[in-house]
């Protein structure tokens, strides 16, 4: 029987997570973990709902997003208009009301469309473990990922998001508009210098590979250049070339790839 | 036929039960609460095609809250059947409980019950099933080619045997060559349509209570409540009036609800256990477990001449049973009695067969055996009008069936209104016709 | 981005009944005390309305209010036989027997009117409001509730009716396939417009206009509620659904509503439908069957108008993104080799 | 672990229920309350059928621990007619056949009842989202948008709450 932990303070969860290892699951929102869960199965589930973590709070410059936040919650609290137009298209109302951003941060594709957009704004994670506080860059998170999933940093307790300083684009490859699960999604933000070049370019894809990822090469391929046609079809041919997409019911790898250069066009052409 | 003149016939009067479902009223089969309900859960086949090698369900016995463990040697009746053998459709060739063999992945094994419904999920995850694979064949026409292993001793070729032995449901009428000899095109193609699960809201299930006069009440979701029973009765070897269904309220159907999944193995447990018994499938066995509607493969080769008669039409399709017959037979007789749709053709040859795959068994839905006649005819027709430069309104038209038309089953066409039909949608549609075209029916004596 | 309309037609017929007949249902129907009728059946309602089509048909043949009619419907220990609710045959045979059932019990409802009136039952006729009148004569009528009094406490008469319909079954010929499968048949036209994305492979349905002709509609909302949601269905079937994305081979293998696409309100269009009437000889009042083939048409021209849309030629379902795209690419390479 | 008692108000009365450990509020409602408008359609939050309002947000009763609940204000479509008047939303559904076999529509009203709560007057698309959570498999969606966009000028026409 998998033991519920509800831990009133985040010392206490992340002691939790640390002594218990591989045998604790975190419960956020649960739609996703409760699906996988069965009253029989071992283990503990450590709760986040008595920590605090289910609050935004804006700071200079930014949010400090806890990881028990939901979605809807983070579309109300947080106007980045590309990062509402993520949540939105994650399930239905209910699931939006339920599901959290910090849980999103670990779905599995094809569900897990928050992140590129995060990625995109250069968010950074904050990790709670017995050593005190760690904050990472989200990049640096998912590139610590296996096969197997998430590394065990510690307990994520919030999302950093500093002001967007430009312009950001979100927009998702879905085979239905509401309540879809991901074909791709993509996420981009350029700056641009007094001439009108892209100076710098942070471009993020989900479900495009083992797990969501800023796509360095499509980056590479726009900076220093115009956002012009050739300019971004070149950036979605590098994506094209860089992503490991899976087969699964909603798509097969050959698709997503596809759909992975025609999204990293379509959201830099937002942007242009 | 005239009508004498309606009163409530025709009337739009509302439905029934509306106000019921909008405040939340409406019972259906598992909204019943009894005490000391057991749960039942399958053990699954994890392979589409293996030989059994041993069943172990002593872990599944010892798991907490399991009651009862049922395989197929607690079958009391038989051991496998087929929902049509009461009417003669045979043979009787799918296993209650699987034995010996698995010929598709989720294919049933071992019934476990539990005190609840996580305590019967639990044990059954517990039973070792040991297997020796065994080649699969999963596309019907490879199943059908000599290398493929076959499924069962029923079918040597994997195809189901119609009477006279033969190898397709068939229609002959006319001389198909004749009138391809005679056609000024021919036009050809294949068609391809998928497994299709029926996905109503509610998944198929029933509870099974005995009662204190030595009977069982069956609260069903079946789309049948009288075949069920009997069949119930017959698997089990049990009087039928030793059983009541009751049912009539259901969770959609659209097909996915005839095939008698849960009653047989619920009622042998409320048997078994004197206690009521809940078999609910899953969302995930509904849809990989549960039948889906058929996948068909078609084969058209229309002979056509140069005004758009269509002279000609040969068709060779494949019904893609899976592992056992269900109602297959059935569909493919539909499938071939359909042919050639709306039309009339002078020469007609069909051949529609039922291959078995190792694939979950599929049935009807929503149109049985006609949506892919449907499907694939439709598309033939706007190749046919696209080859000839032809308008694809008008060549319907021309060839639609009239009243008194002889079909290729050799039945008088009767109430037909499919030109009729076809021009209101023109109208609909805004799709302006010839004079000539506006001024066919159904009661005409057509071109060709 | 390129985004490109076609549209696409389909005429389909489809079958009444189960194929080759031999598919019997049966109807009982008594009188309350109170003047009311129960009509009892197993038949299965899945949310086709049958309930509501049962009671319709009940009242017009017994000319009695709707209102007064009760359908008990399902339970094996009093419900007569009914081979069960597919092959679009619950209105046209569970409706037969119950006119038949209902003649029966009119015959007998009229003949206790007849003593209490002091008249020939053939002299009689009901008004559909609960009133049993001599034709011709004003003022001489008495009310069902009258006569359900008298029947049950004056006369100790059963006012009832038994009704059983077959189709005889019709083998086919293993030869020639000759056989009588059917008892009438049903027909659709459907006409749609598509916008294809020809850089994603996406579908979009515009607007699907059908037209049916059912035979008499018995509850006109009714079929149009089949005609509804057949459609949607059928965009499903066209363009989403399939329990084997990989079919012939078994994975991958949706297990849940996530995976297993259907449409949305989103991609659901209005539906424009008309329904014609050429009442069947062998039906209820004239009707045919209408729940299956509500989504036969839409399947093939939807896919007829992505063929039209994009001159290319798609022959099979669900047309994913992936196949739109495939298609395009092949006609591509045709057209530079 | 233990059983535990959990308190909630479900329905504006107050109840105390006995729940296993990782108890859905679906079974909750369903097996100890026998509220059995709640359906439960799949069990992995894809259809919609057990939806309900959790101190008046939209949740997915099977995908939420009874344990997670304690203490707070749980309505179920039952709640809607605890006067056993019929409100306009239910009212709107039958007059528009937005359910034929009636599994979804427990979940449908009240996943129409929480758009209505926030947003009287939602546009057809805010509609079409605020139910895309839900599925229904006979009627094809448009009559039940119909039935919400009517519940909606019925609302602004008498001034009155969705239900």
């Amino acid at each position: 029987m998998p033991e519920l932990l509800r831990p009133a303070s985040v010392d206490e969860a992340a002691g939790l997570f640390a002594s218990h290892g591989a045998a604790a699951a975190i419960l956020a929102g649960g739609t996703g973990l409760l699906r996988e869960t069965h009253p029989s199965d071992d283990g503990v589930l450590i709760a986040l709902d008595r920590l605090g973590l289910d609050r935004v709070e804006s700071r200079d410059g930014g949010w400090s997003v806890g990881a028990a936040v939901s979605l809807s919650g983070l579309r109300a609290a947080v106007p980045i208009p590309a990062l509402q137009a993520a949540t939105r298209e994650i399930g239905g109302p209910a699931v939006q009301n339920m599901a959290t951003v910090g849980g999103n941060l670990f779905a599995r594709a094809p569900f897990g469309d928050l992140a590129p957009a995060l990625l995109a704004l250069g968010a950074r994670l904050v990790f709670a473990s017995a050593d005190g506080e760690e904050e990472q860059p989200i990049e640096a998170f998912y590139a610590g990922w296996s096969e197997d999933g998430a590394p065990r940093a510690g307990l994520l307790t919030r999302i950093e998001i500093d002001e967007p300083a430009g312009a950001v684009s979100y927009l998702k490859c879905a085979r239905r508009r509401y309540a879809s699960p991901s074909v791709v999604s993509v996420a981009a933000s350029v700056e641009k210098d007094g001439s009108g070049a892209v100076s710098d370019a942070r471009i993020a894809l989900s479900g495009a590979s083992a797990h969501p990822f800023r796509c360095a090469a499509a980056e590479q391929a726009v900076i220093g250049a115009g956002l012009d046609d050739a300019a971004m079809a070149a950036a979605g041919a590098a994506a094209e070339a860089a992503v490991t997409p899976a087969t699964d019911p909603v798509a097969s790898d050959w698709y997503r790839r596809r759909m992975a250069g025609v999204f990293v066009r379509r959201a830099l052409a937002a942007l242009a | 036929m005239s009508i004498k003149q309606l009163g409530v016939v025709g009337r739009n009067v509302g439905q029934r039960d509306l106000e019921s479902h909008a405040r939340g009223q409406t019972t259906y089969y598992e909204d019943v609460h009894y005490p000391r309900m057991l749960h039942l859960k399958m053990h699954r086949s994890a392979e589409p095609h293996a030989r059994i090698v041993s069943v172990d369900t002593s872990a599944a016995q010892a798991s907490p809250g399991v009651v009862c463990v049922l395989t197929h040697e607690d079958l009391p009746g038989k051991k496998v059947w087929n929902g049509l053998a009461a009417v003669g459709v045979g043979p009787e060739d799918e296993p209650i409980l699987a034995f010996d063999k698995v010929r598709w992945r989720g294919e049933p094994i071992v019934a476990v019950l539990g005190e609840s419904a996580e305590a019967a999920r639990a044990g059954a995850a517990k039973v070792k099933v040991e297997y020796d694979p065994l080649p699969g064949v999963f596309d019907v026409e490879e199943a059908i080619a000599g290398a493929a292993p076959a499924l069962t001793a029923h079918w040597p070729r994997n195809h189901y045997i119609y009477p006279d032995d033969h190898a397709a449901a068939q229609i002959r009428y006319g001389d198909v060559e004749a009138g391809f000899a005679d056609a000024d095109h021919i036009v050809e193609d294949r068609y391809q349509t998928s497994p299709i699960e029926q996905a109503p809201m509610e998944t198929n299930g029933c509870i099974a209570k005995p009662g204190g006069d030595g009977r069982i009440t069956v609260h069903t979701n079946t789309q049948a409540v009288h075949f069920a029973r009997d069949n119930t009765a017959a698997i089990l070897g049990i009087a039928p009036g030793k059983l009541r269904f009751l049912g009539g309220t259901v969770g959609g159907g659209f097909g996915g609800k005839v095939d008698v999944a849960v009653e047989p193995i619920s009622v042998l447990g409320a048997m078994r256990t004197g206690r009521p018994v809940k078999f609910k499938y899953t969302r995930e066995e509904e849809m990989q477990v549960s039948s889906t509607r058929s996948a068909w493969r078609l084969y058209i080769k229309d002979g056509v001449m140069n005004d758009g008669r269509i002279v000609a039409r040969k068709i060779t399709s494949y019904q893609d049973s899976g592992a056992y017959l269900r109602f297959s037979s059935y569909g493919s007789m539909k499938h071939a009695g359909h042919m050639p749709g709306p039309y009339t053709i002078p020469n007609v040859w069909v051949d529609a067969r039922v291959v078995f795959t190792n694939r979950p068994p599929s049935s009807a839905m929503r149109g049985f055996g006609v949506m892919a006649a449907s499907f694939a005819i439709e598309l033939q027709m706007d190749k046919i009008a696209k080859t000839i430069g032809m308008d694809p309104w008008q060549l319907r038209l021309l060839n639609a069936y009239r009243n008194d038309d002889m079909k290729a089953h050799r039945k008088e066409v009767e109430d037909a209104a499919m030109v009729e039909t076809i021009q209101a949608a023109a109208r609909l549609a805004g799709q302006e016709l010839p004079a000539e075209y506006q001024a066919m029916t159904s009661w005409d004596r057509k071109a060709g | 981005m390129a985004k490109v309309r076609g549209t696409g037609l389909a005429a389909v017929n489809y079958p009444t009944g189960m194929h080759l007949g031999g598919d019997p249902t049966q109807s009982l129907i008594h009188m309350t005390p109170a003047g009311d009728f129960v009509v009892t059946m197993a038949s299965v309602d899945l949310g086709q309305g049958l309930r509501t089509v049962l009671a319709q048909i009940a009242a017009e043949t017994l000319g009695v209010p709707y209102e007064s009619i009760v359908v008990e419907t399902a339970d094996t220990d009093t419900g007569p036989h009914c081979t069960g609710t597919f092959a679009s045959r619950t209105t046209h045979r569970a409706g037969n027997a119950v006119v038949m059932a209902a003649q029966e019990a009119r015959k007998a409802m009229l003949e206790a009117a007849g003593e209490l009136l002091e008249a020939s039952p053939e002299d009689l006729e009901t008004d559909g409001a609960g009133n049993i009148h001599i034709k011709g004569v004003a003022g001489k009528s008495v009310s069902v509730g009258e006569v359900a009094g008298a029947a049950h406490f004056a006369f100790g008469k059963t006012i009832a009716g038994r009704g059983a319909y077959l189709k005889p079954p019709s083998p086919m010929d293993p030869e020639t396939g000759a056989c009588d499968p059917d008892s009438t048949q049903a027909h659709a036209c459907t006409v749609v417009e598509v916008e294809v994305d020809t850089e994603t492979g996406m579908v979009e349905v515009l607007d699907v206009k059908a037209v049916y002709e059912v035979g008499q509609q018995v509850n006109p909302d009714l079929v149009k509620g089949q005609i509804v949601g057949g459609a949607w269905m059928g965009i499903g079937h066209a363009l989403y659904e399939t329990t084997a994305p990989g079919y012939p081979a078994i994975d991958p293998a949706p297990v849940d509503f996530q995976n297993y696409l259907q449409p949305g309100a989103h991609e659901t269009p209005e539906i424009t439908c008309e329904v014609l009437e050429f009442p069947a000889e062998s039906g209820p009042y004239g009707g045919k069957g209408v729940g299956e083939m509500v989504t036969n048409g839409p399947i093939p021209a939807i896919v007829n108008a992505i063929n039209n849309a994009l001159d290319v030629r798609i022959t099979e379902i669900p047309v994913t993104p992936e196949v739109v795209l495939r298609a395009i690419e092949e006609k591509q390479a045709q057209t530079q080799g | 672990m233990e059983a535990k008692l959990i308190r909630l108000t479900v329905n504006g009365r107050d109840e105390t229920v006995v729940a296993d450990p990782l108890a859905t509020l679906q079974d909750v409602l369903r097996d100890t309350l026998q509220l059995t408008a709640v359906k439960s359609g799949c069990g992995q939050g894809g259809c919609g059928s057990c939806s309900v309002l959790v101190d008046g947000e939209l949740r997915l009763s099977c995908l939420t621990l009874a344990e997670r609940v304690e203490g707070t204000e749980v309505t179920t479509l039952e709640g809607l007619n605890e006067t056993n008047a019929i409100v306009p939303l239910q009212q709107a559904f039958v007059e528009n056949y937005a359910a034929q076999c009636g599994y979804c529509t427990a979940g449908m009203v009240m996943a129409a009842k929480a758009l209505l709560d926030r947003n009287p007057a939602p546009s057809r698309d805010e509609i079409v989202e605020g139910l895309s959570g839900n599925l229904c498999r006979c009627t094809g969606f448009a009559p039940i948008v119909r039935a919400v966009q009517q519940a909606a000028q019925a609302l602004s026409d008498t001034g009155e709450e969705a239900s």
